[in-house]
C-alpha cells in the first residue's frame, strides 16, 4: 500500500463507482490483504467529507451506501447543459438490448457469442442506466459473469404488458444475400 | 501423424535432401509448434522473430540463412499436418525466389533495378512491419480508461430538463433481432434451441426475486390467477434455472417445503 | 452567482459528466448569463487542477477536452470490486488499430499490405463497436475500399490530447545506421 492511505483508495473507489458504496463493498477493495475494519472505514470516510467541505461535490449517506454528490447550488448551471435533442443509439447497442430482451437472463459472453462481436462496457451502462436492463445475478461458471434480464420498465417504455407479447423475430428473417452483408459490415453509424 | 522416433522415415524434404531430425537452432519441443504458430501474427512475423533470436539487425540479414531456417519451420509444420495460412507459403515461395536469384550470376552490363530487387523489398517490409508492431505494443502500454484507470464521477443533482433519452420503437428492437439472427445463421452451423419467452421472463422474476432473499419457496412464483398454465411455466423456468446452474433446490425431507437457493451468498 | 464561484461550478460540472467536457460546453453552463472568457476558464481550471494535487482524482485534458479521472495508481484496488477482467485486445486487433492511428486514413487492404496477413471482419467491427475507429470515406481506386480513421473517443479513452501524442513507434525500435540505410535505398512514405 506504500504512499497510498486508505482515504485516497475510498476516495478513488467512490468517484469511480456508479452506485452508493456498502461498508461490504469497501472492504472487497482489499482482495486478499487484511481488510480495515468498520470503525477504521467509518473514520477515514469522515476526514474525506471533511477535505470535501465546500467544495462542489459532498460525500455523503443514503440507503445503499456513501457517494460523492455534485451540490444542489449547481443544478441551474448543470441545467443548461440538458437542452440538447435526444440522440439514437447505435445497431450494437439496439442488438445488445433485442439479445438481453429474447434470451434473458443472459450473460455478456453469451451475447458476444452470437453477435460475434465483444459487447463493451459502455453499451450496458447505456442500457442500464436507461432502466431498460439490469443485473439479475452470475452464473456459476468460472469468471462468474454477470446475468442481464430487462426491467418492468423496458416493458413499460416499450408497450409491452409482458415479454410473450414481443414479435417473433425468427418470422422476420429474410436471409440477406453475401453482399449486403459485407455492406452492413462496413456501415458504421 | 508422421512420429519421429523412427530413425530412417525423414520428417520432410528441405530444398531436396530429407530432414531426419527436427533443425537444431529449433528449441521448440514438436507439440508446442501449434501453439507458437497461434503465437505469431503472420509469416513477417515468424521470419522476425528468427531475425531477433539471432539478435541481428534486419538490414543486416543473411536471407539465405534466415530463408534455410524459415524453410525448416514450415517443412516441419506441414510433415506435421498443421493447417498453414496460405500467407505463409507464399512469403516461402518469395524466400526461395530471393535465394534462387542470389545464385544466379548477374548477366554483366545489366543494372538490377533496386526497386524490383526482392531482398531490399523483403527488408522494406520486415522494417514496416516491426514499426506496426512495435506501435502497437506501444499503444496497448498507454494508461487507458477502464483498465487502467476510471473516469470520476458523481452523483448529479436533480435537474429540471434532463436530456431526453433517445428513444426506441419497438419495431427497431424486433428487426435488429431478425438481422442478428439472419447473421448468426450464416456464420454457425449450429443451432441453439431456446425457452420460449414466457419461461425466460419467468425466469429472470426469480432471479430477480432472489436478489432482495436469499431462498423462496415454490409458491413464491405461482401467481394465482394464472392457473395452470401459470404454474407450468414458472415450473419450466425452476428446472431450466438449476439446469443452467443459477440456482438451487433445496428440501430438508421429502414432503417438506421446496426451496429455491441462490447458488452463491454474495450478489 | 453569489457565492458560488467559476472554479466550483466547473468542478461540480466535470463530476457530473462522464463525457470529457470542451471549453465550448462549460460556457454553456451559464445560460443566458454572459459567459467567462476561455482565459478566464483555462485560468480556473488550471487552479482546480492544484487543488487535487496528491488526491485520489486528477483533472486531465484529452481531445474531447477536461476530466476528472482516478489515479492509476489505484487500479489495482478497484479491479478488486469486479470480477469481470478489463478489455484485453488480441495482437492482431491492436496491430490493426495501430496502423490505423498511425497511418490514417487507411484501408483494409493497406493494413493487410503491411502486417502480411487477411484483416479478419471481426476486429474492424470490434474496433468500431469500441467507438475507436470509423469510416470516413471510400478510397478512389478499383473497388472504392473503405477508409477508416481514429475518432476523438480513441483519443479519450487512451488519454491523448491529439494523435501527435501517440508514442513515437519510429524512435521505439533500433534504428539502423543511416550510410546502410543509403545502400538500402529505403524509403519510408
Amino acid at each position: 500500500m506504500s504512499d497510498i492511505d486508505l482515504k485516497q483508495i475510498l476516495e478513488g473507489a467512490l468517484f469511480a463507482s456508479r452506485e452508493p458504496m456498502s461498508i461490504y463493498q469497501m472492504k472487497k477493495l482489499f482482495g486478499d490483504q487484511k481488510a480495515p475494519t468498520e470503525g477504521m472505514l467509518r473514520e477515514a470516510l469522515a476526514c474525506l467529507a471533511d477535505d470535501y467541505q465546500g467544495r462542489a461535490v459532498s460525500l455523503i449517506e443514503v440507503a445503499g451506501g456513501f457517494r460523492f454528490q455534485v451540490i444542489d447550488a449547481l443544478a441551474p448551471y448543470l441545467a443548461n447543459l440538458t437542452d440538447e435533442k435526444p440522440g439514437r443509439y447505435s445497431r450494437a447497442t439496439l442488438e445488445t438490448l433485442a439479445m438481453i430482451a429474447y434470451r434473458q437472463p443472459v450473460t455478456r459472453g453469451e451475447i458476444e457469442a452470437v453477435r460475434g462481436v465483444a459487447v463493451n462496457t459502455q453499451i450496458v451502462r447505456t442500457l442500464e442506466e436507461r432502466g431498460w436492463i439490469t443485473l439479475v445475478g452470475h452464473k456459476e461458471v468460472p469468471g462468474r459473469p454477470a446475468l442481464f434480464a430487462t426491467t418492468t420498465q423496458f416493458l413499460n417504455d416499450f408497450g409491452l404488458k409482458s415479454l410473450e407479447e414481443l414479435p417473433n423475430a425468427e418470422d422476420l428473417i429474410v436471409t440477406p444475400s453475401e453482399d449486403l452483408l459485407d455492406q452492413m459490415d462496413y456501415q458504421s453509424e | 501423424m508422421i512420429t519421429h522416433v523412427q530413425g530412417e522415415l525423414p520428417l520432410a524434404l528441405v530444398e531436396g535432401s530429407p530432414l531426419t531430425q527436427l533443425p537444431e537452432d529449433l528449441y521448440i519441443p514438436p507439440d508446442a509448434l501449434e501453439v507458437i504458430l497461434d503465437a505469431f501474427e503472420g509469416p513477417l512475423d515468424l521470419l522476425l522473430y528468427l531475425i531477433r533470436r539471432q539478435n541481428l539487425d534486419i538490414i543486416q540479414i543473411n536471407v539465405a540463412e534466415i530463408t534455410r531456417q524459415y524453410m525448416s519451420y514450415i517443412a516441419v509444420l506441414k510433415a506435421m499436418r498443421f493447417e498453414l495460412a496460405a500467407e505463409y507459403l507464399v512469403m516461402a515461395a518469395m524466400l526461395a525466389e530471393i535465394k534462387s536469384r542470389a545464385l544466379l550470376p548477374r548477366p554483366a552490363g545489366t543494372e538490377e533495378d533496386e526497386e524490383e530487387d526482392p531482398r531490399a523489398e523483403l527488408i522494406r517490409r520486415l522494417l514496416e512491419y516491426e514499426t506496426v508492431k512495435t506501435s502497437a505494443e506501444a499503444l496497448d502500454a498507454l494508461s487507458r480508461v477502464d483498465r487502467d484507470f476510471q473516469i470520476a464521477e458523481a452523483q448529479k443533482p436533480d435537474i429540471d430538463g434532463r436530456t431526453a433519452a433517445p428513444t426506441v420503437d419497438l419495431s427497431e428492437l424486433v428487426l435488429a433481432f431478425g438481422e442478428l439472427l439472419a447473421r448468426a445463421r450464416l456464420s454457425s452451423a449450429h443451432q441453439i434451441e431456446w425457452e420460449p419467452l414466457s419461461t425466460r421472463q419467468r425466469m429472470s422474476d426469480a432471479l430477480m426475486k432472489l436478489k432482495d432473499r436469499s431462498e423462496l419457496t415454490l409458491s413464491d412464483l405461482f401467481v394465482a390467477d394464472e392457473g395452470k398454465a401459470g404454474v407450468v411455466v414458472s415450473f419450466l423456468a425452476i428446472l431450466e434455472l438449476v439446469r443452467e446452474g443459477l440456482c438451487a433446490l433445496i428440501q430438508a425431507r421429502p414432503g417438506s417445503q421446496i426451496y429455491i437457493r441462490r447458488v452463491t451468498g454474495d450478489v
